[in-house]
């Protein structure tokens, strides 16, 4: 589990994770990154958060998911910082016996990742920078995990 | 030393800075330092819906007592999506 | 989508797969390898097909789901032949603008994959070879997806 | 020419081989195919479980009429997991 403050290599990271977790029987892995459609308007997009709150709280989630659902492995990385379009953002990888514990878990991380964590996003677009409110389907997603301690 | 403030998220844009220090002589309630503050910054940041972090653990609002020394963050709702 | 008769590189795969998707925000991929664990016997694995069944049978899965979820791109490969622990056997990705359609999607192609495509499976131990018998869990698994025509 | 049966997964252990080659004079249903083979074979072709595909399509067992230059392949349960 890092946040990583430039760039980093999302087919890299996966790589080293699978290497020697023969073990496992699957891995599934989440890659989120900053989009850019024809005609986007959005140049780049900034993530700030605040590491005494963020830091812990990624490690009690990851600790979490490990508790619930028996995992051999879990991978989080999470940007921080000015990115482009294209740019990696967030890497969520969860290696189990069974697919399923790993297909549930990665989904789980990703929901409380982009929901829960302390992270401020911003957006550039030719009228400059511009902060990105608060969403309540973000919420809903959480509601589907409350049988998870 | 000082008491240094923080400004995460859009609430930098309302403080003009990430971060402001202020002198005090005596630890201080969250009302005694929205009065060292611009009164614009000081509604923004007893909005319902700012959450405070002393030395780096969430902290209720009325609990908040800092001083010299002291980091006092405050956190608007995270983003969307 | 295509069977690959030999080893392949998952990550080169993903990388290639995720390489000009820029539009969309989520990737998720399902890597499913030979698993060995400490003190087990198996020694190799085999999987053979029926391709005149096996891969019109994919190409309409991928079909399907690209058919039901909003997916900017799919990416199916299958191992067939003798493989070592720690081969890839299967790897699935699903590219989407929203991360929940890439989950459920590839969630779908593994169920789907795993239950209805031609494939039977044959393990070495120090015994010689076996063929594995079919299993009705995997019958259950497919329920869950009952909704998608 | 001949009518070529393929035998796939755990058949083929039953059969001694992936496939057997037939001389035929006229297309075949599956019970006459069947009656030119091992005993053993045959019982194992016939079970309840068994899908069938001629020329690459899936067939009901009740539909095949296989001759000279077809391929009829027998399919057993796929494998779990």
């Amino acid at each position: 589990m890092r946040i990583a403050g430039g760039a980093f290599d999302p087919h890299a990271e996966l790589a080293d994770f699978a290497n020697g977790r023969e073990s496992a029987g699957g891995i599934v892995s989440f890659l989120g990154q900053v989009r850019q459609e024809p005609g986007d308007a959005v140049e780049a997009l900034e993530l700030r958060h605040f590491a005494p709150l963020t830091l812990p709280g990624m490690e009690q989630l990851v600790v979490r998911a490990e508790s619930h659902w028996p995992l051999m492995a879990v991978l989080v990385v999470h940007r921080v910082g000015v990115m482009m379009p294209g740019d990696p953002i967030v890497l969520v990888a969860c290696a189990a016996k069974h697919r399923r514990d790993a297909f549930a878990s990665a989904d789980f991380l990703m929901d409380h990742l982009k929901s829960s964590a302390w992270f401020w996003k911003r957006e550039k677009t030719g009228e400059g920078w511009r902060w990105i409110e608060p969403r309540d389907s973000d919420h809903a997603d959480l509601t589907r995990w409350q049988d998870v301690p | 030393m000082a008491l240094l403030l923080l400004f995460l998220g859009p609430l930098e844009d309302v403080a003009g800075a990430g971060e402001i220090a202020l002198d005090v002589a005596e630890p201080l309630t969250l009302a005694a330092i929205a009065e060292r503050l611009e009164p614009e910054l000081a509604v923004a940041l007893v909005g319902a819906k700012i959450r405070m972090a002393l030395n780096g653990n969430l902290v209720a609002p009325g609990e908040v007592m800092a001083g010299d020394g002291d980091e006092l963050a405050f956190l608007p709702p995270v983003s969307g999506g």
